[in-house]
Order: C-alpha cells, then sequence, then structure tokens
C-alpha cells in the first residue's frame, strides 16, 4: 500500500486555479521530489496535506487514511511532519526548546499532572529530552543547544527546522524548499542529510524543490507541475529531459547537460 | 563569568538550574515568611497587597507573557473571582478554602467561555475586545443586583481555616500568610507550566501558530488553555482582593484596574514570573512614594499640595520611561546588570544596543 | 579605467552583541556589476542594509562618487541614486502593481516617470497584465519581479541587489539575470549583486568579491574567481556533481 | 417624528464618534499603530478651544480658537511622535498601544490641572441654534457636525487613494523597510500622520463642545469612538465613518426601546457580535499570508 495517495485534488483560490485533478502516490521509504515552476501549485499541494487549504474535489490519504477528516493539528499526530519555505520557528526561544515543541504530540500527562509535576511528568520530560538530544546530534547542532533562534544565522535555521520537524518522530517528512538560499556546500550537507534520514530513520521524504542537482542526487522519483496539473512523473533523467518540462521549468540553457 | 556544565539530562528538567540558585530563593522565602515579625500593620497590609496583585499579575502573565494574547480586560475576571467567592461563601455558606477554590474554577470557565469567541481574534483586536469585555463589567454588576447587591456592593464574609480567625483587620498577619501560601502555590504551579509540554505550547502559538499547528499543537484548546489558567489565577487574586479591601461594589472594577493591570506586567517584565512581582512592587509602592514626597513638601512649604490623579500619572510616567528605555521591564534591566557584572571587565556597551528594526504589516495572515 | 562609483572602506557592522562584518573593503566601479559570494551568515545581507542605510555601522566609511554616505537615513542615500532591491520580496502587500511601481518613483520630482513605467513594462511585460491587481495576490515570481521593477524605477546610479535568484524556477532565474544583464548594458546601471547562486552570479558580473564571517577573503575578476578551486568546490560544487561526489569531508579552503 | 429625531440626534452624536475613529483609522492606515489617547486628545482640543475662546478665559474670537485649537493640537500629536513613539520605532504595535494609553492619562491629568474638573461649555456660535423643518427641530451644531464629517471624510478618502503622499503613507504602514529602500521618509511621515490625528481630534472636539460640556473625562468616549472604528474595520476611512454611525445610532435607541441601563452596554455588545461575526470588522483590509 502506497504511503501518500493524492487522488485528484483540485483547488481553487479566487477564480485561479492552484491544482486541476492532480493525483499521485508516495510509496513507503521513497524520497520523491515535486518541481514546477513558481504558482504551479507545489506549496499549495503541501499547505493541503497540512490541512490549511480544503481541497474542492479529490482526496489525500496517509497509510489508508483520509486525512481530510483531520484538523490541521492532527497531521502531526500521524507523523506527517514539515518544514516551510520561509522558515516558521519560534523566534524567541531557544534551538532545545524548538525542538522540544516538535515533541508535543507525544506527551501523556494530563494538564494537572503537569501543573503538578508529578514523578510520572518527570520521566516523560527526561524521556523528551533523550529524543531531542539525539536529535541534535544527528544534524551537528550542538554548538547551536542553548541560542535564541533570532540569533541564529539562515543556513542554521533550515537545520533546525529540519531537526523539529524529525522531533515529532514521523513516518513522512515534506521539507519545502530545503536548500533554497543555501550556498552550494551548505546544499551538498543538506543533501547528506536527507539521505540520512532515509537511510538511519526509515523516514520517506516527500519534498518540493529548485535545485536539479540536490533534486536528481537525492530523490527516486521526480513530479512536475505547471499550472496546477502534472507535467511528467518519473526518475530525476526522465523528468529532466521530458520536453514539457523544459520548456516549463528548466529552459533550453539548464537542460544541456 | 560562570559556566555550569551539563551532566545529567535532569539538569534541564529541575526546577532550579542549579544549587546556588535554589538556596537563594529559599532564603527569599524565608524572608517574606518572616515579614510579619518585622512590619507594623500598616506596612504589613501593603505587603500583602503587593502580593494580591503578584497573584493578579501571574495571572495575566501567563495569558499575555507567553502565550502572547493581549487582554485589557482582566478586570473582568478580577470581579468574577471576587463576587463569586463572597457569594459562595454568604449564600451556599462554604468555608472559605471551598469557595476559595470554587472561585478560581468558575472564573476559569468564564475565561473559556470567553476564550471560544476570542479565537477567531489575534493581537490588537483581541485586545480591543477585552477591553470591550472590561466596559461592560461595571453595568452587568449593576444590572445583576440581586446577586451583586448593585450599586450597594457587597461586604466580604469572615474567613475560618481551621478554627482560626483570619481576618485583615483583626489577625493581619494570618491574611499575610494566606496571601503567601497562595502566591506561592501559584508560583510554583506556573514554573512547571514553563517546563512542561503545556508550557512549551503557549510560547508556540505566541511566536507562530501555523508552525505550532505543524507541531500537532491544538491552537484553540491552547489558546483556551491559557485564558482558563489565567482567569482561574486572577480568579484567586479577586478573591483575596475582596477580603483585602472588605467592601466592594461595581466602581471597584473598572477598565482602569485592567490596564493598570496590563502597564504593571509590562514595567515588571513581560514572559517572566519575576516580572508579575516587580510590577506588583512599583504598582502598591508608588502611593507610599507620593506619600513621603507630600509629607516631606508639607514639612518644607508649610501647605500641602493635592494633585488629582497624582498616582496614575506618575505610574503611567514610569511605564512610559519603561518602554522607551528599558522594554524587558524590571527584570530584563535586572538580568543584563547581572551579565555586566558576570562578565565584567569584558562587557561592551554594544551588547544591549538595539540595531534598528522595522516592521511589517499584521493584515496579512 | 572606469571611475570608482561606490567605496567601501574598512566597515564594521554589529547586530546586537554579534559583529557581522569585521572590516571590509570593496570597489564597485561605474557601470560594473560586482557580486559577493559567500556562505550564509557571512554578512553579504548585512553589508547592502548598511549600504541603503537601513542599518548602521559601527566602524568605517562608505563613499557614494565620493561623498560619504554613511549612516545617513535610507531615504537621502535614496535621493543620492542608490537602491536596494531587497531579498525575499519586500513588496507592499496591499497596494496594487501600479501603486507599488509609484512608490519606487517616490523620490523623483522629474516627468519621466510614466516613461519609465512604459520601459519597465517593457522588461516584466506580466506585471502590465497585472497592473490593477494587489501585489500581495501575485506569486513568488512575479512579487521578485515586482521588487526588481519598483527599484529600477528610481532610475538609479547602483542597484543593490540582494538574492535576485531566491526561491525561483531555474526558467525565472535566467530570465531576471538575463533583464539584469540587459539592464547594465543598454542604461548603464552600475550593480552590486549578493548572491547565492554562484554560477549565474559569476556569469554576469564583471568583478567578484567571496566573504567569509564578516570578511573579504578573495576577491579579483569574475574569470579569476571561477578558476579558483576553492570557489569551484564550495560555490559552484552543486552544479558540478563530480567535484565533491559522495565524498563527506571537505577540503580547507586555502583562498588562494 | 419620534424615530426621525431618534435617528438625526443619533447621527450628530455617531459622526463625532466617526470623527475620533477617522482618527484611529488614519493612524492605523498610514502607520499601523493605534492610539488609545484619540479620545483625549479630543479632549483636550476641545479645553485648548474652549481656553482660546471663552470671555472666562482668553475671549479671542471663535473662528481664531478654532484655527488656534486645530494647530496646536496638530503640534502636540506632531511632538508626541517626534519624542516618544519615535523612540520605540520598529517595535511591537502593543509597545505604542501601551504608550498611548499611558499619554492618555497625562493628558487627562494635565487638562484638570489647567482647566479643572468641572464640567464647561464652550461658547460656540453653533451652539443652541435650531432650525424647524416641519415638526423636526434641527440644531445647527448637529448639522455642522453631519457637514463636516462627511467632508473630512471624503477627503481623507481621496487624499489615500489619489495622492502620491497618502499612497506613500500606506506603503510605510504595509512595509516599513520596502518604504525605506524606495527613499519614503517614513520616520516624517510618521510625524505628519500624527499632526494630522491631532489636528482632526481637535476638529471632533470643537464640534462636540459645541454640543455640550466637557471635563477631563470626556475622553473616555474615545473608547466608544474606539468600538465603533473597530466595528467599520480598522483602517477603513468609510468603515470608521460607519461604525460611528452604527455606533451613535444604536444609543439613543436602546435607551428608548430596551432600557436606559443598556444604551452604555450597547455599544460593546454590538462591538463583541461583530468582532464574532467578521472578526477583521465590516470593512477590514485582511489578506490571507502565504505560507
Amino acid at each position: 500500500m502506497s504511503l501518500l495517495d493524492v487522488d485528484g485534488v483540485t483547488v481553487h483560490f479566487g477564480g485561479v486555479t492552484a491544482l486541476e485533478r492532480v493525483s499521485f502516490t508516495v510509496e513507503p521509504g521513497e524520497i520523491f521530489a515535486i518541481v514546477g515552476p513558481n504558482g504551479a501549485g507545489k506549496s499549495t499541494l503541501f499547505n493541503l496535506i497540512s490541512r490549511f487549504h480544503e481541497p474542492e474535489e479529490g482526496d489525500v490519504r496517509f497509510a489508508g487514511e483520509s486525512l481530510l477528516r483531520r484538523a490541521p493539528s492532527g497531521i502531526a499526530g500521524l507523523g506527517i511532519a514539515r518544514t516551510f519555505q520561509n522558515i516558521e520557528l519560534f523566534e524567541h526561544s531557544s534551538v532545545l526548546q524548538n525542538l522540544l515543541v516538535g515533541r508535543h504530540t507525544r506527551r501523556r500527562a494530563s494538564i494537572l499532572a503537569q501543573i503538578l509535576f508529578t514523578p510520572a511528568v518527570r520521566r516523560e520530560e527526561i524521556a523528551h529530552r533523550v529524543a531531542v538530544e539525539r536529535m541534535i546530534d544527528f544534524l551537528d547542532l550542538q554548538p547551536h543547544r542553548d541560542r535564541i533562534i533570532a540569533g541564529l544565522p539562515y543556513g542554521i535555521r533550515k537545520v533546525v527546522e529540519v531537526a523539529r520537524a524529525l522531533a515529532i518522530g514521523p513516518r513522512m517528512l515534506l521539507l519545502d524548499e530545503p536548500a533554497s538560499g543555501l550556498s552550494a556546500e551548505e546544499s551538498r550537507d543538506m543533501q547528506f542529510r536527507i539521505k540520512d534520514i532515509r537511510a538511519r530513520m526509515g523516514v520517506t521524504v516527500l519534498m518540493v524543490e529548485h535545485d536539479m542537482g540536490l533534486v536528481s542526487a537525492v530523490s527516486d522519483r521526480v513530479l512536475a507541475l505547471a499550472d496546477g496539473r502534472v507535467l511528467a512523473i518519473g526518475t530525476p533523467s526522465e523528468v529532466q529531459s521530458h520536453p514539457k518540462v523544459i520548456e516549463a521549468y528548466l529552459g533550453t540553457e539548464a537542460a544541456a547537460p | 563569568m560562570r559556566t555550569t556544565f551539563q551532566t545529567s539530562y535532569l539538569q534541564d528538567v529541575r526546577l532550579f538550574p542549579d544549587v546556588r540558585r535554589a538556596i537563594r530563593y529559599a532564603a527569599l522565602v524565608a524572608l517574606a515568611a518572616a515579614l510579619p515579625l518585622v512590619l507594623d500593620d500598616f506596612l504589613l497590609g501593603e505587603a500583602t497587597n503587593v502580593l494580591i496583585w503578584a497573584v493578579a499579575g501571574m495571572g495575566l502573565m501567563v495569558l499575555t507573557g507567553h502565550a502572547g494574547q493581549a487582554s485589557l480586560g482582566h478586570a473582568a475576571f478580577l470581579a468574577v473571582g471576587c463576587y463569586a467567592n463572597a457569594i459562595l461563601m454568604e449564600r451556599v455558606d462554604l468555608p472559605f478554602v471551598a469557595s476559595f477554590l470554587a472561585a478560581g474554577a468558575i472564573t476559569g470557565l468564564a475565561g473559556v467561555l470567553i476564550a471560544i469567541p476570542a479565537l477567531r481574534l489575534h493581537g490588537i483586536y483581541l485586545a480591543i475586545a477585552t477591553l470591550a469585555l472590561s466596559m461592560l463589567t461595571e453595568d452587568i454588576i449593576v444590572l445583576a443586583e440581586p446577586w451583586t447587591g448593585g450599586v450597594t456592593g457587597l461586604v466580604a464574609p469572615d474567613i475560618t481555616i481551621a478554627g482560626a480567625q483570619v481576618d485583615r483587620y483583626g489577625s493581619p498577619d494570618l491574611f499575610y500568610w494566606l496571601c503567601l501560601v497562595v502566591a506561592l502555590i501559584v508560583t510554583l504551579g506556573y514554573r512547571n507550566v514553563l517546563r512542561t509540554p503545556l508550557g512549551r505550547a503557549f510560547v508556540a502559538i505566541r511566536d507562530s501558530e501555523i508552525s505550532a499547528q505543524a507541531m500537532g499543537v491544538n491552537v484553540a484548546v491552547t489558546k483556551a488553555c491559557a485564558f482558563g489558567l489565567s482567569c482561574m489565577v486572577t480568579g484567586w487574586a479577586g478573591a483575596l482582593m475582596g477580603h483585602f479591601i472588605y467592601t466592594f461594589n461595581h466602581e471597584v472594577f473598572t477598565v482602569i484596574i485592567s490596564i493598570q493591570l496590563l502597564v504593571m506586567i509590562v514595567i515588571g517584565g513581560l514572559g517572566s514570573i519575576q516580572g508579575a512581582y516587580w510590577g506588583a512592587l512599583v504598582l502598591v509602592g508608588i502611593p507610599q512614594v507620593i506619600n513621603i514626597a507630600r509629607d516631606g513638601a508639607q514639612a518644607a512649604l508649610g501647605s500641602s499640595i493635592v494633585i488629582p490623579g497624582i498616582e496614575t500619572g506618575l505610574f503611567m510616567a514610569i511605564l512610559i520611561l519603561f518602554i522607551l528605555f528599558e522594554p524587558r521591564g524590571i527584570h530584563g534591566r535586572l538580568e543584563k546588570w547581572k551579565v555586566y557584572v558576570e562578565l565584567f571587565p569584558f562587557c561592551r556597551r554594544d551588547m544591549f544596543r538595539r540595531q534598528k528594526s522595522y516592521l511589517k504589516t499584521e493584515r496579512m495572515r | 579605467m572606469t571611475e570608482t562609483l561606490l567605496r567601501i572602506r574598512n566597515l564594521e557592522c554589529f547586530y546586537g552583541p554579534v559583529m557581522a562584518i569585521r572590516g571590509v573593503s570593496l570597489d564597485v566601479p561605474e557601470g560594473r556589476i560586482v557580486t559577493v559570494l559567500g556562505a550564509n551568515g557571512a554578512g553579504k545581507t548585512t553589508l547592502l542594509k548598511t549600504v541603503s542605510g537601513v542599518m548602521d555601522p559601527a566602524k568605517g566609511d562608505i563613499l557614494l562618487a565620493g561623498d560619504s554616505i554613511a549612516s545617513r537615513d535610507p531615504d537621502r542615500i535614496v535621493r543620492k541614486g542608490v537602491v536596494h532591491v531587497p531579498e525575499g520580496r519586500e513588496i507592499f502587500p496591499l497596494l496594487t502593481v501600479d501603486e507599488n511601481l509609484a512608490m519606487g518613483a517616490y523620490t523623483r520630482k522629474d516627468r519621466d516617470v510614466a516613461a519609465d513605467r512604459e520601459m519597465v513594462f517593457g522588461y516584466f511585460p506580466i506585471l502590465k497584465q497585472r497592473r490593477r491587481q494587489t501585489a500581495g495576490t501575485l506569486s513568488g515570481g512575479q512579487q521578485q519581479m515586482l521588487a526588481i521593477a519598483r527599484g529600477l524605477m528610481a532610475g538609479p546610479r547602483v542597484m543593490l541587489l540582494d538574492e535576485p535568484s531566491l526561491g525561483l524556477s531555474p526558467l525565472l532565474v535566467g530570465d531576471i539575470f538575463a533583464i539584469l544583464r540587459r539592464l547594465n548594458a543598454e542604461r548603464g546601471v552600475t550593480m552590486l549583486l549578493v548572491e547565492q547562486n554562484a554560477r549565474v552570479a559569476l556569469d554576469i558580473a564583471d568583478d567578484g568579491y567571496v566573504m567569509e564571517l564578516g570578511r573579504i577573503v578573495m576577491e579579483g575578476s569574475a574569470e579569476r574567481l571561477r578558476q579558483s578551486a576553492d570557489i569551484q568546490e564550495f560555490y559552484l560544487g552543486a552544479e558540478r556533481q563530480g567535484l565533491r561526489g559522495e565524498r563527506r569531508w571537505k577540503r580547507r579552503k586555502t583562498w588562494g | 417624528m419620534e424615530i426621525l429625531q431618534l435617528i438625526v440626534s443619533g447621527l450628530a452624536n455617531g459622526c463625532i464618534y466617526g470623527l475620533i475613529a477617522l482618527g484611529f483609522a488614519l493612524i492605523y492606515k498610514a502607520a499601523e499603530q493605534v492610539n488609545f489617547a484619540q479620545g483625549d486628545l479630543m479632549m483636550f482640543g476641545a479645553f485648548v478651544a474652549l481656553g482660546l475662546t471663552n470671555d472666562s478665559h482668553l475671549g479671542l474670537p471663535f473662528w481664531v480658537a478654532c484655527i488656534g485649537a486645530v494647530t496646536a493640537m496638530a503640534v502636540l500629536g506632531w511632538l508626541l511622535e517626534r519624542s516618544v513613539l519615535r523612540r520605540v520605532f520598529g517595535q511591537s504595535q502593543i509597545a505604542v498601544v501601551i504608550l498611548t494609553i499611558a499619554f492618555g492619562f497625562l493628558l487627562r491629568i494635565a487638562a484638570g490641572l489647567i482647566w479643572g474638573h468641572d464640567p464647561l461649555t464652550l461658547e460656540s456660535p453653533i451652539a443652541g441654534v435650531n432650525q424647524h423643518f416641519g415638526g423636526l427641530v434641527l440644531g445647527l451644531d448637529e448639522l455642522t457636525v453631519i457637514a463636516v464629517t462627511l467632508v473630512l471624510t471624503a477627503i481623507l478618502f481621496g487624499f489615500f487613494s489619489r495622492t502620491k503622499l497618502g499612497i506613500a503613507m500606506q506603503a510605510s504602514s504595509q512595509n516599513q523597510l520596502a518604504a525605506y529602500y524606495m527613499g519614503i521618509p517614513v520616520k516624517r511621515i510618521h510625524g505628519l500622520t500624527w499632526a494630522l490625528a491631532g489636528a482632526i481630534a481637535a476638529v471632533a472636539g470643537i464640534l462636540f463642545a459645541s454640543k455640550g460640556s466637557i471635563d477631563p473625562n470626556t475622553g473616555l468616549l474615545g473608547i466608544k469612538a474606539f468600538a465603533a472604528a473597530v466595528i467599520g474595520g480598522f483602517g477603513s476611512l468609510p468603515g470608521a465613518l460607519a461604525g460611528g454611525l452604527i455606533v451613535g445610532l444604536i444609543e439613543p435607541f436602546a435607551a428608548r426601546y430596551v432600557a436606559s441601563g443598556y444604551s452604555q452596554i450597547a455599544p460593546y455588545a454590538m462591538l463583541i457580535l461583530v468582532l464574532l461575526i467578521r472578526p477583521h470588522g465590516l470593512f477590514a483590509q485582511i489578506h490571507a499570508k502565504k505560507v
């Protein structure tokens, strides 16, 4: 069974078509990339899965269960974590605190128990720290552990956002332009990290990305969108050489080897 | 500079990060408990007043300072707590401890009920809606005369705890200790909330609702929790306040009180428990300072000067100075001094200088 | 030899306690495109913000055609002909495209504004179609074009461009850089370009600087930078798959 | 006929609220700041005019006093921005809210010290002159209020949508940084905005004092006008006027048809109701943010 099944979804924003009967599936353990020109509906697709948008038609199923019946805050609990294109971290908290929010869905104690800070809460808190510290180690964030987000450089924030998403303990990770604004060096580090996330944590990755170098280096399959419609779907090289993709997205210059 | 080495996961989870701080706070509590032995009845009354305002301040602080929901209507919840406690004691004949807890619960419930419609409001709009709520309170108290005594008001019933008569005038030290115990319990609970998922969820919805949602934080439930806890604590403060001022009517819980409460926590330092205490100290201290100054002036000039509203005026002037020169309040200023002393002599002036900052519209949501 | 239009000398700048720029000097000759490369947090954006006056330098000087413009208010600097096109699509979201463009020409008193608007529409035809639309409803790429177009409306001598390719599709990046090249060639606009995408930046630039941790570590012609082994590995790496490959360790930077 | 009479007096009152609300909306639209002292500025403006023209004070001609009050309040607004608000430039809106609340208190105390706490009446040529239309009695003061409010709203609306300066004001409220990049002198524009708000407050104050007596607590009317501005949708000038009229009309009708105690409650109940149905007011200018 597919992990994620997007089935004929259509979204309009005030007369503008954002998505028009888009269907695809993501298999467990896959790294799946979505490419396409600006305004093609890539972010809308992510927001649909996060339940920030409502589709007019179609269905989105995760492990067989329809997401449309869930509230936005119920998505993380299913095991879907995400990052944001323009980085949405909790600016005035430390890296550690940000990651701990990622453990929110794993809390068990009642409000009263939290106010009283019972021994059970204490044990749970320590378990959260252990999990979060593991994430900090995994993504090499130790030097920034106690620093406030507002003072961190852009490249580090990108990694913190990934770490926070992983702290949820997701089955699927949605990365919205993980390499945008990163230098070639940092983008290469990100490439290794994405591969590690799949290899060592067994997390399925769905990402939107413009950097074709990164896309072809890590992804198993690529979906090309334009004007809310599916242009092509296949392996990175298949999609990159697809004439419609070249015309609408890559341009002739970039397609030349 | 002192460095604390991280040696166990427990270190972050503990109530106090290190032994020094634990000792310091224990000494502070011991000092506070010993105050009735030192102070005369008048000053002890003022100390009690500080504690009551600090409890109210903590109530608003959790909502405004941590969950980021500005409220200009918390006098309404002081009123609910005050009247609920008095009515429960008088009409239902509950003992104080029961009616006190129930008053908090009722006010908390009222807060949750207010939170449900308020969920759709953000920032400035929420502040305005709560301001309207505060404006309504006075009129509602008058209209609900059968319960509230309307314009005449109510008299706070006597408190008996374990056979002892606790009275603001008859036994001021017992009443002080009662307020101290309430303040300590609230402080401890507040601190616990901050180091658990609930407190982190508050901060999360303050900083970014959208990513809080993506992390699985239910914004509606969290806001309702923040309102509920905040109002519960404020209700307790209101109940104590009722006993402190003894008689009260609709004129006690005006919109001015709401504003004063917000101003108080801003002066103290938003986003810190200590800030609530500092703010309360300033709020209660100002009239005393003015009295002393007035007595001094009278002795020097031989005639008395009376300026109506001078307390509020001075309070507001202090507020303006704080916002302009130390937006992080008294608590923030002290923290900076602490860093300065710890780093001495390596502290640069630039360290706390703010670079120019710029705002973007909040009309895009 | 062309005249140096913008001259930066020993600039130092703080973000609170953090020293973001640690003594930077660079020259932008008239009519040329100069690019500043560098990793995130190297201080490139801070550099541009300090030049355009929205941040104050702690030390150092910025000279425009010989006159100091350091620490001036941003509006005075714009009047002198320096326009900053910021990163991240900083447009006026509730104004229409037309009104946004009118704001670009805010400092101008002359009558050529209408002609310039037609010129801008010539470069960006899509904006003409959307001229009555609220800018906040444009797509990301269109907002980026609007930001550049709005900068052009000021009729600048120097344009400071901060990451014009950020978040754009490869096709659009190509389009925008082609337009920048035309602007430079046809209208002689001097440009100081900060870019993450080193390949396109070095393609259109005449000269380049590399910034690391708030310092200039390398400078030279675009051609010379392209030849450098460090640049190839750390800034062009993603474009040349073979160079680092699956190798996870990094070579030490020498900036030779 | 009685209903018609209620409507006219409600409209006139509503126009006063509308004028104060216009001040709120203006500052919000041009600086995205919220001025809680607008009501107190109005009160102070009325007192300045009164101090200039009343026989017991300076006794200047009424029109001179009007011009003087408007100028003085514009300067006061500008000074407030220049000396206080500019220091919190770029900080959160709540800082400005709290600062203006505090400033309002200080104005109230100052007015009490200068002019005392007893209600005073402005000696105005438009006060107490009645026109009869059939059975309908219209005060010249009421008619003037309505006319001035309509004209001012129209002028401001035109200013914001047509002139370069008006658009620049909007631009600087939407994105201060980008406005700076475009060479718009954001701080000077803020100063101008506050001066304008002070002038409008003075106009509202003079008109209000022509209709009845004033005392230092008159400024609390600002809170009601505030409700009006929010009902109309913050930042919308026609919305401010509409909100003012709604509040002005609802009061006499609530007093007449429900009970006199409810006329105080009605505007706030209305405000809460509107916020529940349309969280950003009737003419809101809010867009969805893209993630």
